[in-house]
């Protein structure tokens, strides 16, 4: 597999730019500042990344309560994701949708979102767009293993097909949804749901990058060359518990250990694209002190930054009404 | 200018919309019909009751798309569309199904625009029939318009006849909002002069559809005839009435209604919907708090009782408002006493 | 395969009063007479029948819109049904419910349904029931291919092999939802969907009442014996429009008469029988001729009955309030 | 008799009615926790917030079934076992999660008995965390009670404090026809001294938590310690207030607001819900109908703008009514001065 140079940076820099956001929110959550619900995507960043790095603003992803990581990848500004967590007027949505609600459709981010098995009938529709205005984008539904038995979701399975939809199903399995083992929770295999309504599956690795950049890249390249959709199944494992202040007791105590010290797709990456001579450590840690910087940064801005006003309340309900 | 039925003025705008603008695409359970079917016919039905016949001839399946039994996904699917860049016209069939889509127009649809600091558009209209009097029974047969009034980020309109239904569908497609549009099922044959080229009636602009003197009647859809027809022989009696069509549930034309109550100091809702935190109830209210001093007698609401709607025509009869019942209440107001000191 | 003498009869017997009541409301409902919508089931009796001739009061099913045909197999009164499809005070559901809503407990029949794939969640539940009060009972689900699609129905499946319930879910292929074909609007095939969810599959062909019920007997002592969940595939074709006043323009010409010809259960029910030496011609036409006199009165009746009155409107919303 | 917080008293409630009665099962997401987890811990949970913990470990997981995250399925399910002789509490977590199972509670569970003529029982009751102040934004933060009161069939409780929660599951619990039963998820934490044993509060009898001449105040669960913490302060004022906490929306205690509004001639109604189509507005008919000779003054309604929930903080104080909007109303309502002849 050939892959730019630039793709490799930008896609590493994404990731670690998911990594410090996560792990500084994680950290911030504790001291009691960061209102509401907050999901971290902590250890799966390779999916999301390994995924948009095959699309561009051009095309459009859906997301979940979970969503930071997609919407990094997908190129919102982290300034005003973190200011929106912070709940403040600088946020990109203003204070008014939070952490689970980042969205940016400038850069076809069509929202996290709190509701599981949300997003599914969304991409349908934005695959649709895209089919319909002839602009050569595809859809993506990231979705998670719980959200794979919502009956919105397998409902659009089938619409998928039936209209023959430029649109990618990522189910990002990490093996629970909350505290349910998806051993449980999820009866059959997401190879044969996918059969079950006539899309082609592939699965991957989720810790590994150049695993989801090519397995995604063959499924987005199906959807866009008009040939209908395609499911994606990412095994991940995620790293903190299902929101913050989750005590994680329905996991052995090795799991997380396990998973951040074999299957960290930062190490896993930098260790690939070192040996194979593709960058240099030094490039690296220049993208990792810039990170640094910029989450303090932004983390320094969103406490500093104003609070939305009374004016805000009553604002964008309507167009016009 | 022709008569055309409420079936057809709803086509008709519809296939307007989709002349003038190449986003505007229908979809919906047999919006067409016969696909896969083994005769060949496409544009089979046309919709279950025939509304959107011929615009999958006209516009083929790319804008006219049916869609598999799957309300959650296509009626999301057209709220993605719709926020990215497309017009969809979602056809529900009948308003009961939305208790398998709701979460799509309640969560999704509805609040992107506020959750996301106004940075959405979503240009979706969602098309239903309403309302008993078929003898559909209990799960075909519901008005349903309070739960979506009830949601902010929702649009809410009630044509009550072919020229209102025409015009408004025509502003519901071309607003950039979610419009719900809620066509009552017992209203398709019903006919009136209506103009063939393309008109739009605002939202939240109410339809004062006769004026008088001595108490304000306010009705939506099928109820604004029969409102009339009671004013009608009220008028008869030396009673004269104002009937005010609202048009939309939301927006709400409160001036109107204000205005009018202050001017006759009496008023009765009709409303055909189940009488729990229906639209009787928001209007009286409405007026109770802001009109309170114009009020020359207790607010009387024409509602149906609170249980689900039966199936056989005499209860089905029994259970819906209708002129004599609109009759009774306006007498009622008119000869309130004042029984205690206020 | 070995069946009781008495099962052949009540079987025949139950087909043949479907069909005729169904015929007769076919002509009742064009005078006029007749409110409502009314779905038929002519032509698809030997699946109701074979699937319910395993089954008991103590088992529970759920039905469709076109629920006439399965009420009748699973044992309610025809002269109730009559009267409540009339909308008389003397029907089943006192004239509230309708064509659509005919339901009768004390027979484990849990109601027409009004709303497509609104049945299978409650076959969960009643599985659910049978399983916790181990009264050995199990639920049937019947859907047609339209609802295969629906979200509720697909969600059941997976639900069913989660909780291990005793039911059974049998899809009524007619090939059509309204006058929308499967092959249009269901991707993948109900085999691999049943794959998918983690239970077994078995199909038949719904005019061989044996085939019925044979399969069926096997898919629901499978579940009585507490292994699970099973889909049962059963292929049929409906005789008559999706409702009452439908013209079927979207069918060729010649597909009903060839169902007719080739496929019609009771004639092939009656070869077979007589061929095999179980029962008579006489047996059979001692049936038909009884099934037209109960037919007959059971219209004369309905016709004869007292319409509600204004205390049956308010009545038995709740229980109590 | 002990203090006990409103998670505490809700689990009693269930554990209670579970150990009396072996067809009162529980399901819901994560309502015990842990299934299928690599530690083999179960109860892992007991629910999102915890209300139902511990309940697995006494009753197995025959009678605690945690359920996939398919609300449709399994809240039909809940109703299809209630039909057919279980008495199922289902968790809906959120309430806002109704727009992914309305079709069966609206069409199916809330129908049963009137479509089947009297013939079915369904008792089944569907838990559900409403309300906002949690900053837990737009999708999971909506009161929703309005939608359920409207639904012809369905009973609707709203408890405002420990001792009322319990009292009222339990008979909610023992109920024969369908419950939701909404728990303020700003209350978890809030404790009083509730009875040790089993309990019940009847349906359809508003509890006057206080008793006051000039005012009466109508508010539902949260809402109606803040009303109280207003008449507090205007009892200190000279303003004398009756606040009426109804308990249930559906049925309503008619009986008790009219005789309330005879006596004080002004209402004030407090309510969180969206503000279109919501209690506030049919509490406010019934009086405008059945008390208009006793009223003094307009009937004021403490409601939030008819946005979705916002998400920061200072935004969603500003959205909530809280107790100097209560007191600003109630003073509002004291100062009428008639403007025009009525
Ligand atoms: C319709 C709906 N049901 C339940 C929830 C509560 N909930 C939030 S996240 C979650 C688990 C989702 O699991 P999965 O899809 O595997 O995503 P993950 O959290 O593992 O990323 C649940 C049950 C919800 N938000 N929406
Ligand atoms: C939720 C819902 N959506 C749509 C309808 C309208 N409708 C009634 S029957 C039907 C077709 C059902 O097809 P299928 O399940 O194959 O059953 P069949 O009619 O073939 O027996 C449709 C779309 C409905 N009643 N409920
Ligand atoms: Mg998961
Ligand atoms: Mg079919």
């Amino acid at each position: 597999m050939q892959i730019a140079r630039e793709t490799l940076l930008r896609s590493y820099r994404a990731m670690r730019t998911i990594r410090d956001f996560e792990e500084r929110l994680h950290v911030e959550f504790a001291t009691g500042e960061i209102p509401g619900f907050v999901h971290l995507y902590c250890g799966e960043e390779a999916s999301g990344v390994g995924v948009c790095a095959n699309l561009t603003d051009n095309d459009t992803i859906s997301s979940t309560h979970r969503g930071h990581g997609h919407c990094i990848a997908k190129g919102v500004e982290v300034s005003g994701m973190m200011a929106e967590i912070y709940g403040k007027s600088t946020g990109v949505c203003r204070g008014k949708g939070g952490s689970m609600h980042i969205a940016d459709l400038s850069r076809g981010m069509l929202g996290a979102n709190g509701i599981v098995g949300g997003g599914p009938p969304l991409m349908c529709g934005a695959a649709l767009s895209h089919k319909t205005l002839k602009d050569g984008g595809v859809a993506v539904a990231f979705y998670g293993d719980g959200a794979s038995n919502e009956g919105s979701t397998l409902e659009s399975l089938n619409l998928a097909t039936v209209w023959k939809l430029p649109v990618v199903f990522v189910v990002e399995d990490n093996g629970y949804g909350e505290a349910t083992g998806s051993s449980f929770a999820v009866a059959g295999t997401q190879k044969a749901r996918a059969e079950g309504f006539g899309m082609p599956y592939m699965e991957c690795d989720g810790s590994d990058f150049f695993a989801v950049y090519q397995t995604a890249g063959e499924a987005i390249a199906h959807a866009r060359a008009g040939n209908g959709p395609v499911m994606l199944h990412v095994h991940l494992a995620r790293w903190y518990g299902h929101f913050e202040g989750d005590a994680m007791t329905y996991r052995a105590a090795g799991e997380v250990a396990e998973a951040k010290r074999d299957h960290d797709c930062l190490e896993l990456f930098r260790k690939k694209v070192t040996e194979a001579g593709l960058l240099e450590h030094s490039d690296l840690d220049a993208i990792d002190e810039a990170v640094r910087d910029e989450i303090e940064s932004s983390v320094i801005a969103a406490k500093a930054a104003p609070l939305p006003g009374p004016a805000d309340l009553l604002a964008d309900v309507y167009v016009r009404y | 200018m022709s008569k055309k039925s409420f079936r057809q003025a709803i086509n008709e705008a519809m296939r307007l919309e989709m002349r003038r603008d190449p986003r505007v695409i229908i979809m919906g359970e047999d919006v067409a019909g016969g696909q896969g079917g083994s005769s060949g016919v496409v544009d089979a039905w046309g919709g279950v009751l025939g509304v959107t016949k011929g615009l999958y001839t006209e516009f083929g399946p790319e804008r006219v798309l049916d869609t598999p039994i799957t309300e959650a996904s296509y009626i999301g699917a057209a709220a993605g569309a719709a926020a990215t860049g497309l017009r969809p016209v979602a056809e529900l069939m009948f308003v009961d199904f939305v208790g398998c889509c709701l979460d799509q127009i309640m969560n999704q649809a509805a609040k992107f625009r506020y959750m996301f600091g106004g940075k959405a558009r979503t240009p979706l209209v969602i098309r239903a029939m309403f309302g008993a009097g078929f003898n559909a029974a209990a799960q075909h047969s519901q008005a349903l318009y309070p739960l979506f009034t009830h949601i902010p980020g929702l649009k809410v309109v009630i044509p009550s006849s072919p020229y209102e239904a025409k015009g408004l569908l025509i502003e519901a497609i071309r607003d950039d909002d979610p419009v719900i549009f809620l066509e009552h099922k017992v209203m398709y044959d019903d006919e009136e002069e209506v103009p063939d080229e393309a008109y739009t009636i605002p939202f939240g602009e109410a339809n004062l559809t006769r004026e008088g003197d001595d108490v304000t009647i306010v009705a939506f859809g099928r109820m604004v005839k029969l409102a009339n027809e009671a004013a009608d022989k009220l008028e008869r009696q030396g009673i004269s009435c104002t009937v005010i069509d609202p048009r939309t549930t939301s927006p709400l034309d409160r001036d109107t209604i204000l205005d009018c109550v202050a001017d006759t100091g009496r008023l009765v809702i009709v409303d055909e919907s189940s009488p729990r935190c229906n639209m009787a109830a928001d209007i009286s209210a409405l007026v109770a708090e802001e009109a309170f001093d114009a009020l020359k007698a207790p607010i009387r609401r024409v509602i149906p009782p609170h249980t689900p709607v039966p199936f056989a025509s005499v209860l089905e009869s029994l259970y819906l408002p209708d002129a004599a019942k609109i009759e009774a209440a306006v007498k009622a107001v008119m000869n309130h006493k004042v029984t205690e000191a206020a």
